[in-house]
């Protein structure tokens, strides 16, 4: 028998996919899978130490658009080539593929994808008689929270990402950067985060999630806030498309049917205001069983398994972003509300070309370079501080900038 | 004088009393944990907290389906136990030796032990993982089981000194004129005598390996993870959850409860030498 | 030196040397991996660009303004769990030292939370009892009337010290506990003799007699305290900002999420060095009645 | 003024009842000493009384009051252990200063008194040592001034001089009695010495598996032993025993030879079965056949002092005869051991005394 | 066969020397006794005959053969330790067979031979008990319990009946000479009780501060001691002296009064100031202006069998005379005291003798 190791995230897909991976193994009665669920952070860490060291001790594994171009390229993840017949790899969003692909080549297949949107309550904006547009700005955005914030009775104007981390906070505050024209550096690597622009969307973010955003902001990660949406105490949400599930799920929410979805908020620009993110699944060079792994994640990324997940679960439960049959799939646009505004939030968002003006890297809410988790993760660090109080955004932008150009520099970018 | 017997009875109610409200207060959030793993996922995060509620297995239900409670269990208690195990046998020679036959240099030992204590695990982990790795090591229970020992041999080593310090050599000297060799010395009469504390020292070993999480994540997979990798997957999941982790919490620790609570007589022994003088 | 002399010593090195050999290999293999990364330019996720650095990832690391910081939040964690752990382990052991109905129950009540793992506990806290919206003390805090403290954004270290001294209480307790079984009755009878009252007896018996256990304790917990990780990942992540960065932290923060092993070998060198100051500083305020008699 | 008064006192452990009934009276200046076999309870009556075990029934009084349950720290009452117990972490001073520093007496007043016992006790040089630093008769003795200068109601000492040596313990004897005569104070003091218990008391009380024998001044014990018991308890060596019969005016003694029936002794009926009581120091070695009863030297201790012989009696029974420390007898050799009718005491087949010799 | 030699045998701790150069040889079946100050190095001898503690320098020779460096186990001696050391986790029955069970002595064996010591120690019904369940006492026993199942080649005891009552004493005291014979045992013994030492030893080692300052037979050392020390630490009450000059075949006692040069004292220049060392029972009371010395008896410890009077000399010396236990002195009252010429000692100014008195 063949033994698939599999490392995943701890999401509700990849849970329900480690549920339904029975059938898989009832069709396949020689292979045993093995799971390894953890949380995104470490896993990404057990991942990263297990591939970068050949420790060789996982079949498959889940990642994300970041490490999927740069792993393909270090030839850590074998490419993914003749796909079994069924699998019908050009119905993939072809923005996804880019995202997974090294010279046009897939080294991931894409498990779920998302962009950004924003989730408001219906109820509470036709309660203070406002209408939510299509596309909103920021700045709109800012005056609903203004009139809909009210703790007194347990509900908040707006609810955003506070917690630090690059996948966290800093997923969402690049989207705000976009949007007010910003960019993280310039086409000669220099760090930009003292321009303007910066300093406009940190200060506005700041200014509105500390002023009608729930008590301690800055804790607040993408699960703490879907908790705080489901619960009913956020009148809008930016974030992850993925949460469009969750929080029209009875089970878990208390206001399933009283969420809008728009786009994700605008400014001077809406490219890149929406975010582009893949959870997708590889077989790493160091796979002893390559070829059943790559059976199986085939499987995984199937139509046959999004049917799988729309006859247990409900139509609305299939896994979002990656096919472009599923939007074609009138059931589906019409069991799911928000369907439209995530294949348009996946659709828009170019990983190429993020950004009003020109970039060195790729991807939209972060840059596909090995030295961007570092930067990431410091910078969500201080706009987190920030958010908390801690210290004034200005100055601590100015510092920022010059710390990202010395690891920057470090890494032999700027010459 | 009932008077005085009463101030006293009075006395020791209230500090019946007082004990009672503090053991409650510390205990309050383990209680709530299991409480809440009871509750559904709405119900545990409703505000006001519910106090009164139909109790479901639901959320166990659902964990024991998808994973092999066993299976993490089976590990976590080899593991710990191998280690303790590993570690006792290491570390009580040692102290048996600082204690009884200290040198000049004995301090700087024990101090240096405790020092290597101090190395974070983060810094060190990529060179462990490469000789695991190159020792064919990774994913076995063995690995835990050395790591675990010698990351606890230190803090092993000086409370079972600090504990053989209390022991009168006299009784060690009677049963060395008694004709004792060093082996009978030890477990004839040292060991018996200093139970409560090797118990505390053992205990305090499993419960370090028990709750381990760094290296248990990352050096294992699947064959050999313990409990605290399980809960790692439940730590932050997506959606409501907060029911499923009490009821996932609850299990991985109520083990290491029930027999930390069935050694308490044990432990709280302590030494008493009154009966050598 | 005699035969006898010469077994004894023989005896000892016999006995404690797989101990310290073991321990020595466990030590110097790792460090001298971590010496030599540290002076590597590794970043692991550019395994190919790895290349001598000299002292640049020390001089990185400790010029970072993040070092200063995490050294002083990592003392003021320390420092502060230290202090309530052993003054409420004492005053707690002592109140539960007499008989009393029910007491072998209190007592494990209050060893309980010591066998919760870390990371659980964080999260009890986290989300259970602390959570500024749903959590059980906002609740409380509402009840009267109170607005919920944000603990982890407007508290951040003190909800981190309450966590983690909730955690090693417990230890602080079972100690002493077991200590004060092995104080000398005759002794206390002897005070009662003198007229002392329970609160002399404490101050000029208890306190005294429980020196040694409270070394034993402020160096264990020292030392576990010194490489706190796990609350901080799972509850504050370091933050806001880095409020709750620690020096465990910050290099967790070089290794594994920036992975940069190159400077998180510096930074656990240098973690080395300055736990072993502080330990050194340690036993000397409490080596003396730990190793005397 | 510190007068004693238990009554009818009882103390079980679990089952074992250690003190079965205690009636007893220490009148104030009293100097009361408890003698008794190892185990008897004199360690746990001396609790007792200073409250440190809880009474499982009677009274304990002092100055007429009932203290049964009053806690120790109230009792005003010192005690010297049987283990010293010392407090390890304080000074020499310190220990014996702690009472009154308690009782926050003025500094000069504690420093005076404290320089004071310090001089009796021969602990001057002492005081700034810890416990620790001290061999075992000075330890005892730092124990006995932590309980002087406290001036307490009653002293309660738990054999106070056991671990001294000879010369020390003479010194702290005498010591010991010019300090009761000087703090006019009562004391109840705790022995198997009975050098201690004839010098120092004024009232000895003999106990026996947890009951009080006999209490009373100790020439009066000694010479007026109620019982076999304490006949042999008191006095070294031991009284020696000699089961006889009376008959027609003489007692015949089971081991051979006969002595006159001793003036005073009441009327019994002849062939009754009596034990005569000896003290050692009554008899004396005499040539073979001279004395009241054969025997042959089995042994000679030698004292210095004194010496002590042993005969064997031929019918298996064991004398023994204080002599001078010089005394010639050569083991092995026939003598006789020559007694003073007049200075028997009779017992009855309970072991009950029916009479005592009479003394000046 | 055990006979025990040391050879100029030193102990330091450190820099302090406890030990200062010891020789000595005790004998096959000799009973040893080793008698001294608080402090002096006894305890620690004994433990460097045990193997307890290494030897800094010298030599010991068990039955010829250097056991210097043999290991403790090895040596087949037993011990019974000053604080009893009894295995608090083992009932007194494991307690007693221990060394029996390491030895792999059969069941039925270890079973008769710790029934037969229990019995001698009258510890039968606390066979089943923990020691920590004992009175201070019943441990000793059980400690010498242990020594005696393992009939070993030495006995090495440490003060083993310092905490039992008169009567136990002195019948373990007897016990342990029979045992001694019985067992045909070489024992070494530390004791502070002179009674013992003169009784249970034919050697006794009078030690001071490290160094041996006499040994021999107790009488020998009681009649002929060497010097003031061994003088004053042998004999109870202790010898009195009393500073003298030699003037005109007479001794002019510093105290006044004068008594007869005695026979057999070397001659000595006129005017040579000597101590002369009197024992108390040497003495006796007489009508004031009698006897030799004057004084006044400040107090009268009554033994029961013995009294001692205390007298207070005019020029503030002090003397002890033994009388009888009756005697009828007063406290208050002036008397002299009667000695016999012949029978001082006599030291030069540095406290040697030169002078003893014959005995027969
Ligand atoms: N805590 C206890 N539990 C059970 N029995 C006890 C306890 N304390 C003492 N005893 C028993 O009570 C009896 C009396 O003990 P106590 O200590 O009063 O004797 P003692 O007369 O002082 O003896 P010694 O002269 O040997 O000191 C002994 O038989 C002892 O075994
Ligand atoms: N381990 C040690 N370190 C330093 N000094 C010691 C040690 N053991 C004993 N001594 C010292 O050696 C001397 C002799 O001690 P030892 O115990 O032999 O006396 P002892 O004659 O047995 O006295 P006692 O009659 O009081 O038992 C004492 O002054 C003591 O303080
Ligand atoms: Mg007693
Ligand atoms: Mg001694």
């Amino acid at each position: 028998a063949t033994t698939l190791t599999i490392g995943t995230v701890n999401n509700g897909d990849m849970v329900r996919m480690q549920a339904l991976s029975k059938t898989y193994t009832e069709q396949h009665p020689d292979v045993e899978l093995r799971w390894v669920v953890l949380e995104e952070n470490t896993l990404r860490q057990r991942l990263t130490t297990d591939i970068t060291t050949g420790g060789g001790q996982f079949d498959v594994i889940t990642i994300g658009a970041y490490e999927a171009p740069m792993w393909g390229r270090k030839d850590w993840l074998t490419p993914l080539e003749k796909f079994s017949p069924t699998y019908d790899v050009d119905d993939l969003m072809p923005n996804v593929r880019k995202q997974l692909s090294v010279d046009g080549k897939l080294r991931a297949l894409p498990f779920y994808s998302e962009g950004s949107i924003t989730y408001y309550r219906t109820d509470l904006f036709a309660a203070k008689g406002l209408k939510m547009p299509e596309e909103p700005t920021w700045t709109e955005i800012r005056g609903f929270a203004e009139k809909l914030h009210d703790p007194s009775k347990n509900v908040y104007g707006i609810c955003l990402r506070g917690k630090a981390g690059w996948g966290e906070n800093m997923a969402l505050v690049t989207t705000i950067v976009n949007a007010y024209g910003g960019r993280w550096f310039d086409e000669k690597w220099q760090p930009q985060l003292d321009s303007p622009e910066w300093s406009q969307a940190v200060n506005f973010y700041v200014d509105l999630l500390s002023k009608f955003g729930p008590p301690g902001p800055s804790s607040n990660g993408f699960n703490e806030n879907l908790t705080l949406f489901n619960a009913g105490k956020c009148a809008m949400w930016v974030d992850a498309s993925v949460a469009g599930a969750f929080v029209t799920d009875k089970t878990q929410s208390q206001v399933p049917d009283k969420v809008g979805f728009v786009k994700a908020p605008r400014q001077v620009t809406p490219k890149g205001s929406s975010w582009l993110w893949t959870w997708a699944l590889a077989v790493p060079k160091s796979s002893k069983q390559q070829q059943a792994a790559f059976d199986f994640i085939q499987w995984a990324t199937s139509k046959e398994y999004a049917n799988l997940v729309a006859k247990r679960y409900g139509i609305s439960a299939m896994p979002p972003g990656t096919r472009l049959s599923t939007y074609a799939n009138a059931e589906y646009m019409k069991a799911t509300p928000f369907a439209r505004v995530t294949q348009e939030a996946i659709q828009t968002a170019n990983p190429d070309s993020p950004t009003l003006k020109p970039v060195p890297y790729t991807g939209v809410q972060f840059a596909t370079i090995p030295e961007f988790q570092a930067i990431g993760t410091q910078v969500g660090k201080s706009i987190s501080g920030a958010l908390a109080g801690s210290s004034k955004v200005d100055a601590e932008l100015k510092k920022l900038n010059e710390s990202v150009q010395r690891t920057i520099k470090r890494a032999g970018y700027i010459k | 004088m009932p008077a005085l017997k009463q101030r006293r009875q009075i006395a020791d109610t209230v500090r019946a009393i007082c004990s009672w409200l503090i053991a409650l207060i510390i205990f309050f959030p383990i209680f709530w944990m299991v409480i809440t793993s009871f509750k559904t996922e709405l119900g545990a995060f409703s505000m006001p907290p519910e106090f009164f509620f139909k109790p479901t297995l639901e959320n166990y239900r659902e964990i024991m389906e998808a994973n092999d409670y066993l299976h993490f269990a089976w590990n976590s208690l080899v593991t710990s136990g191998g280690a303790t195990l590993v570690g006792m046998l290491l570390a009580v020679p040692a102290a048996y030796s600082f204690a009884f036959h200290p040198t000049r240099r004995t301090q700087g030992i024990l101090t240096w032990m405790l020092s290597t204590k101090m190395l974070p695990a983060v810094g060190v982990l990529v060179p462990i993982y490469l000789m695991a790795r190159d020792l064919g090591l990774l994913d076995t229970r063995l690995v835990l089981v050395i790591i675990f020992a010698l990351v606890n041999l230190p803090i092993m080593v000086w409370m079972i000194y600090t504990y053989f310090r209390d022991v009168p050599r006299d009784i060690l000297e009677a049963a060395r004129m008694d004709g004792a060799t060093l082996f009978q010395e030890m477990f004839r009469v040292l060991l018996p005598v200093s139970r409560g504390g090797l118990a505390s020292t053992a205990l305090l070993s499993l419960i370090l390996n028990w709750n381990e999480a760094f290296w248990s994540i990352n050096l294992t997979t699947t064959q050999a993870s313990p409990l605290s990798a399980l809960v790692a997957s439940f730590s932050s999941p997506q959606g409501l959850f907060w029911a499923k982790l009490s009821a996932i919490s609850t299990l991985a620790c109520a083990p290491i409860v029930l027999l930390g609570w069935g050694s308490q007589k044990q432990l709280v022994r302590g030494l008493t030498f009154g009966a050598v003088k | 030196m005699s035969e006898a002399a010469r077994e004894s010593r023989r005896a000892g090195r016999l006995t404690a040397s797989p101990a310290i050999l073991l321990l020595f290999i466990w030590m110097i293999v790792p460090l001298a991996f971590t010496v030599y990364f540290s002076t590597q330019n590794y970043l692991l996720l550019d395994p190919e660009n790895r290349g001598f650095a000299g002292l640049e990832n020390f001089s990185y690391f400790l010029s970072s303004s993040s070092f200063l910081n995490s050294l002083l939040i990592t003392l003021k964690l320390v420092g502060s769990v230290l202090v309530i752990t052993v003054v409420l382990g004492v005053l707690i052991s002592v109140l539960v030292d007499a008989k009393f109905p029910g007491q072998g129950v209190v007592r494990m009540l209050l060893i309980s939370p010591f066998f919760i793992m870390p990371t659980v506990s964080a999260l009890i806290w986290k989300n259970l009892l602390m959570n500024p919206v749903s959590g059980l003390f906002a609740w409380l805090f509402q009840l009267v009337g109170l607005t919920p403290i944000n603990w982890f954004s407007d508290w951040p270290l003190l909800s981190i010290i309450i966590i983690v001294s909730w955690e090693w209480l417990p230890f602080a307790i079972l100690i002493f506990v077991t200590s004060l079984q092995s104080m000398d009755q005759e002794q206390k009878e002897a005070a009662q003799m003198d007229g002392a009252t329970p609160v002399s007896i404490f101050r000029y018996l208890t306190l005294p007699h429980l020196a040694r256990p409270i070394a034993v304790v402020v160096m264990v917990e020292a030392i576990f305290l010194l490489n706190i990780f796990a609350e901080i990942f799972t509850t504050t992540s370091g933050g806001p900002g880095d409020a709750t960065t620690n020096v465990p932290y910050l290099v967790f923060t070089q290794a594994l999420l920036e992975f940069d092993v190159g400077t998180a070998s510096a930074g656990g060198l240098v973690a080395v060095v300055l736990a072993n100051l502080v330990a050194a500083a340690l036993l000397r305020v409490f080596g003396k009645s730990l190793t005397q008699a | 003024m510190a007068q004693l008064e238990i009554k009818s006192l009882t103390k079980s452990f679990g089952d074992t009842r250690v003190i079965k009934g205690v009636d007893l009276r220490v009148e104030d200046r009293d100097f009361c000493v408890f003698l008794g076999p190892s185990g008897c309870g004199k360690s746990t009556l001396l609790r007792l009384i200073a409250g440190l075990e809880s009474v499982t029934s009677g009274q304990i009084l002092l100055d007429g009051q009932d203290i049964t349950e009053a806690p120790s720290a109230k009792r005003n009452l010192a005690m010297v252990f049987q283990s010293y117990a010392l407090y390890p972490h304080m000074s020499i001073r310190q220990n014996m200063s702690f009472a009154l520093d308690l009782a926050k007496v003025d500094k000069k007043v504690i420093n005076e008194k404290v320089t004071r016992a310090a001089r009796i006790l021969e602990l001057e040089p002492l005081l700034d040592r810890k416990p620790a630093a001290l061999s075992g008769g000075q330890r005892q003795r730092v124990a006995i001034g932590r309980a002087i200068v406290r001036e307490p109601r009653i002293f309660l000492f738990d054999e106070p001089l056991s671990n001294l040596d000879a010369a020390l313990r003479m010194q702290m004897r005498l010591e010991l009695a010019r300090l009761h005569q000087d703090l006019k104070a009562t004391m109840i003091y705790v022995t198997h010495d009975q050098v201690e218990a004839m010098t120092l008391a004024n009232k000895v009380v003999i106990f026996n598996g947890g009951h009080i024998e006999q209490s009373g001044p100790p020439q009066e014990l000694y010479r007026r032993p109620v019982n076999k018991f304490v006949a042999s308890f008191l006095g070294m060596p031991q009284m020696v025993f000699l089961d006889a019969t009376l008959e027609g005016g003489v007692l015949k003694l089971v081991n051979g030879g006969e002595i006159p029936v001793p003036t005073g002794l009441p009327a019994l009926a002849a062939g009754t079965r009596v034990t005569v009581g000896v003290r050692p120091e009554q008899m004396s070695l005499a040539e073979p056949g001279r004395g009241q009863l054969q025997g042959r030297v089995q042994m000679i201790e030698r004292l210095g002092s004194d010496a002590y012989a042993y005969l064997a009696l031929p019918s298996g029974g064991r004398l023994t005869v204080r002599c001078e420390g010089d005394v010639g007898a050569i083991e092995g050799t026939d003598v006789s051991a020559q007694l003073n009718p007049e200075r028997v005491h009779v017992f009855d087949a309970n072991g009950v005394a029916i009479h005592h010799p009479t003394f000046r």
